[in-house]
């Protein structure tokens, strides 16, 4: 970013609008410097300042008695689960990386993810992958998908976090913008809490982790916040950098050691993601209420002759901020010496409410955090796309019915969105850490907490296809199917991280459908008492105007009290007796709107997919009170391809057959 | 038709960091090798191939580094070839 | 019994064997850091599995250097256990005190799964409370578990009754569809000479409690008490 | 002291089977490039590093590749040394 480049250019390459760099100058009473525009072009991206979508995202639920952190509040959502022991729990996406560099674009995507747990203190337990491609018959998808596969492998595997679940699409829709979104939970003691606080005067920030290069330089602000009319994204290639699992394995036992074993010497500890340094800065600051003052000279390089404006916003991997309490500069640095992590004190917490960049003797950057944490809200104007209209307006009764079934079933079964997910889960580590009670392959993941009898059951979930063709009842289907697949491993759904993936929210067609998809989720949150903690929002997934299906991606904790006494798979005996609870199993021809058949049958997607609230919440609460009873052995929940495949599933799974009359 | 051997080196562009190399030198240097300011990581291949000339030799081994071998997004590649 | 369980940068079974020696087997154990160099008053020392120094130019090939591992070489010299889990067996056989290499997965991918393990021999300290011909079922989970040596080396591993188990299928029958990764002669276990250091590609420490999905990793823990006890 | 640059290449000696050399033969047949005979895949170091001497380069890479780089028991090694 050659220094003095003019101001039209800069904009557009940090993708801020003429009227809302207008705006900064009106607020700021001057014209921001080179450095200060960089800033405030990745702090009011899209990516970290959730202009478009920050007003629909009120609408989600997020409060509930046991929740300790909520939305919005910190690097993650964290829950109190019992006997002392909390929960954290966030998804994040890579999308536009992974489209570039699969593999690592979708390593450092699990980098990230981890860091924001590790910054609550929190022990990280599980990581589950989200993923959708284009149809595998096409050469470029089969090569995104083994490289997703292997980068989140990769990096998972090597920092010893089991990968214990997590969905797969494929659809014609996501070719040229495949979703890789990554969620991880952490546990913690609650008298461990951390909280991304820069607070107390004269408290010291301290860099530890790699050291900074031109990584990513625009990665918020760059990649994430356009759209890619002509796949522009080539040129921006020095945004993709190759992640280090093995400096982050050190990270997460040195920032473990010092949350738990010295609470005291710091005061908070704030993940380095997107925008790197000044958005971790500025947020630490936000949060605690006062100012920060950084000087870039002190700044661990690993290239040279980096300007202010590139160490500001590089987003080199592997890095976190320590807020370390004054007098404690030393231990804190011992014990990341210990570790063998490299640290350096860049500056102080001051009361100023203002982040004052030096370099040096210089001053390069000084800017009120309160301006650079109050982006422009946009609130849109939602319009139904005339396709979705005329593909709910077909009708669904004049449907051929498959003259042989069972043919139609193996179709199913062996349909890329419905078989088996081996493939992709023996290649990652499901047992380190030796709490895993179910791995990968079952309708959810269960995790204990050594220890006790508690132990956490975790799921994601989200249909496109369904969003794409009516938004609300897609929205409300994944957080129905996310508490239905933890149900069937006895838990109790108790909180949601939400990851939501649109294409760009300037146009009304998307608008409408981002707008539906997260009313639809909250109706859903509230019908079934289950509040969203945290999440992530992605946007501008399309290329040349052809935007991805709108995609939540609904990841669901659940809590057991009794992990000795929970249904799980392989435990059916000959004998006993299949109970379908809900609706069926003679269903109106409605009921395949959006379905995996029609597909199947090589039918565009149709019709309008179903879903009774009330119905689901008795289903579900039903269903529990039978587990709680003991009086069931295993369970499993109707998705794609419906009962058919739901029961074939059963038996493959049980190794049973099953009379159905 | 005529026997040549490719000699293939893919590296990480200059740009883009090599955290393994990185982790060998610190490793020469525990060892005592002080000397060393840097390592750089990267894959080496022999390729033996029959080819009309060595200028199609050239042209092939050049396509398949480009189409396969090397991910341009974060690698760069030479080739040397030899008449065997 | 006393342990040491030695942790390398880039680590992470070492949690998981201190757990099981402690909470469930009731032992004393110790988390060692690489760049401790006296491992005096140990019973048994235990490299864990994990990705030491992220399994960098070769699993194992820098973690061999640590400080620790002259120690290591000492405890066995001395004649006393030492067990490497799957990173530990890589360390193993980089430092010289297991033969052969482990080399990546036949089909190049990082692979997790239960396998089926026979045990072939019974007169160590890691299988004596086994009997020849058992089967063991436990995890494996790594990317290079392809166990290598040169023939001189095969034939004496089989001569002097040093291979201690192979990957089998449920019946313990050695079968090429058993074998996870491409070792040579199914070959998941090996002792050396003096039979006092094993090293392994399973996980036993992942399979020592019924709600985990099996037990039988217990063997291996209780015949290294029991080999204690006798002597 | 004089800069040098060494270029260290190592390959697995030929007795050991490279799964990952035949896969990729394999696509490279498949993108149609059937002259491939054969591939076989290793690794390639680069390393700036100060000696008094050429001859004090070549012997301490000569070391670091016997003691860490290289694995004696299934892979061999050659390097060249460029002084810049």
């Amino acid at each position: 970013m050659a220094p003095g480049m003019d101001r039209e250019r800069l904009l557009e390459a940090i993708a801020l609008t003429r009227a809302e760099y207008q705006l900064i100058v009106q607020r700021l009473g001057r014209h921001p410097n080179e450095v200060e525009l960089g800033m405030f072009g990745a702090l009011w991206s899209e990516h970290c300042g959730y202009k478009h979508s920050k007003v629909l995202l009120r609408r989600l639920p997020s409060q509930a008695p046991w929740v300790a952190v909520g939305r919005g509040e910190e690097n993650a959502g964290v829950v109190r689960v019992g006997q002392g022991w909390c929960a954290a729990l966030k998804v994040e996406s890579h999308n536009h990386p992974s489209a570039i560099e699969p593999y690592q674009g979708a390593a450092t995507g699990v980098g990230g993810i981890v860091r924001d747990i590790l910054a609550m203190g929190a022990r990280p337990l599980a990581i589950l992958d989200s993923l959708r491609f284009g149809p595998l018959s096409h050469p470029r998808n089969r090569y995104l998908f083994a490289g997703v596969v292997g980068g989140i492998g990769g990096y998972g595997n090597c920092l010893g976090i089991p990968t214990v679940g997590g969905e797969l699409y494929f659809e014609e829709a996501y070719s040229h913008n495949p979703l890789v979104n990554a969620l991880c939970m952490g546990i913690l003691p609650e008298e461990r809490l951390v909280r991304a606080r820069a607070q107390g005067e004269g408290n010291t920030l301290m860099l530890v982790g790699a050291g900074t290069g031109r990584d990513g330089i625009h990665g918020a602000s760059g990649l994430a916040s356009r759209t890619d009319p002509t796949g522009r994204f080539e040129e921006l290639r020095p945004a993709v950098q190759v992640g280090d699992p093995f400096l982050e394995k050190l990270l997460v036992e040195a920032c473990l050691d010092l949350a738990w074993n010295h609470p005291q010497w710091m005061v908070g500890i704030q993940d380095l993601g997107a925008a790197g340094l000044t958005a971790a800065c500025v947020e630490a600051a936000a949060r605690g209420g006062a100012g920060v003052e950084v000087d870039i000279a002190r700044v661990p390089r690993r290239e040279e002759g980096m300007t202010p404006y590139e160490v500001m916003l590089s987003e080199s991997q592997e890095r976190m901020l320590i807020i370390v309490r004054q007098g404690y500069e030393e231990q804190v640095g011992r014990l990341f010496q210990r570790w063998e992590i490299p640290w350096a004190i860049i500056g102080k917490v001051t009361g100023d409410g203002l982040i004052r960049v030096k370099d040096g003797p210089y001053e390069v950057a000084c800017l009120p955090i309160s301006i650079l944490t109050d982006p422009p809200i946009y609130e849109g104007a939602g319009d139904m796309p005339p396709e979705v209209a005329a593909a709910r307006a077909m009708d669904m009764a004049s449907l051929p019915s498959p003259e042989d079934p069972a043919a139609t079933l193996l179709a199913l079964l062996a349909s890329p969105n419905i078989c088996s997910r081996r493939w992709v889960y023996q290649q990652y580590d499901q047992s380190v850490l030796n709490n895993t009670v179910v791995e990968a392959g079952a309708d959810a993941a269960v995790l204990r907490i050594k220890g006790t009898p508690l132990a956490l059951a975790i799921a994601t979930d989200g249909n496109g296809r369904y969003c794409y063709l009516d938004p609300q009842v897609g929205g409300a289907m994944a957080v129905a199917e996310a508490a239905r697949n933890v149900i069937c491993l006895g838990a109790r759904p108790l909180a949601i991280t939400d990851g939501l993936n649109f294409g760009s929210p300037e146009r009304p067609h998307v608008y409408w459908h981002m707008e539906g998809v997260i009313d639809g989720m909250a109706q859903a949150c509230r019908a079934l008492g289950i509040p969203v903690v945290s999440g992530n929002v992605s946007l501008y997934n399309e290329t040349g105007g052809q935007a991805v299906y709108p995609t939540p991606v609904v990841g669901l904790m659940g809590l057991i009290e009794d992990v000795y006494r929970i249904p799980r798979p392989g435990s059916a005996k000959p004998g006993d007796e299949v109970y379908l609870l809900g609706p069926g199993p003679a269903l109106p021809p409605q009921s395949l709107g959006g379905s995996e058949l029609l597909a199947v049958m090589g039918l565009a997607p149709r019709g309008r997919p179903q879903l009774d609230l009330q119905l689901e919440d008795r289903v579900q609460k039903a269903a529990l009170a039978a587990m709680k009873e003991g009086i069931v052995r295993t369970a499993h929940d109707c998705s794609e391809g419906g009962l058919a495949v739901a029961l074939a599933e059963l038996c493959l799974r049980e190794g049973l057959g099953l009379e159905a009359p | 038709m005529a026997r040549f051997r490719a000699h293939v080196y893919i590296t990480l562009k200059p740009t883009v960091n090599d955290p393994q190399g990185l982790t060998i030198q610190g490793a020469l240097k525990q060892l005592g090798y002080e000397g060393v300011k840097s390592v750089r990581a990267g894959k080496y291949f022999v390729l033996e191939l029959e080819a009309l000339s060595s200028q199609e030799a050239e042209k092939s081994v050049e396509e398949m580094c480009r189409r396969l071998l090397a991910n341009p997004v974060i690698e760069e590649f030479r080739f040397r070839i030899e008449g065997s | 019994m006393r342990f040491a369980v030695i942790v390398f940068p880039g680590t992470w079974s070492d949690y998981d064997c201190h757990y099981v020696l402690t909470s469930i087997l009731g032992q004393e154990a110790d988390l060692v850091w690489h760049r401790q160099t006296d491992l005096a008053g140990y019973d048994c020392v235990v490299l864990p599995g994990g990705f030491s120094y992220g399994d960098y130019l070769r699993p194992g090939a820098i973690a061999r250097f640590s400080p620790v591992m002259e120690a290591v070489v000492k405890h066995a010299q001395a004649g006393r256990p030492v067990i490497g889990i799957c990173n530990g067996f890589q360390i193993l056989c980089e430092a010289g005190l297991l033969p052969g290499a482990l080399l990546r997965n036949e089909h190049l991918q990082y692979r997790c799964q239960w396998v089926h393990l026979r045990v072939e021999v019974c007169h160590n300290p890691f299988t004596v409370a086994c009997s020849p011909g058992q089967v063991l079922r436990m995890p494996i989970s790594h990317g290079e578990g392809r166990y290598y040596a040169d023939p001189e080396t095969l034939d004496s591993l089989k001569r002097e009754g040093r291979i201690v188990f192979r990957y089998c299928d449920p019946k313990g029958e050695v079968t090429r569809q058993a074998n996870p990764n491409g070792s040579l002669e199914n070959i998941a276990g090996i002792v050396n000479r003096e039979g006092n250091v094993l090293g392994m590609m399973p996980h036993p420490e992942r399979a020592c409690e019924a709600l985990l999905g099996g037990e039988d990793g217990l063997f291996i823990w209780r015949s290294l008490l029991r080999w204690a006890g006798s002597c």
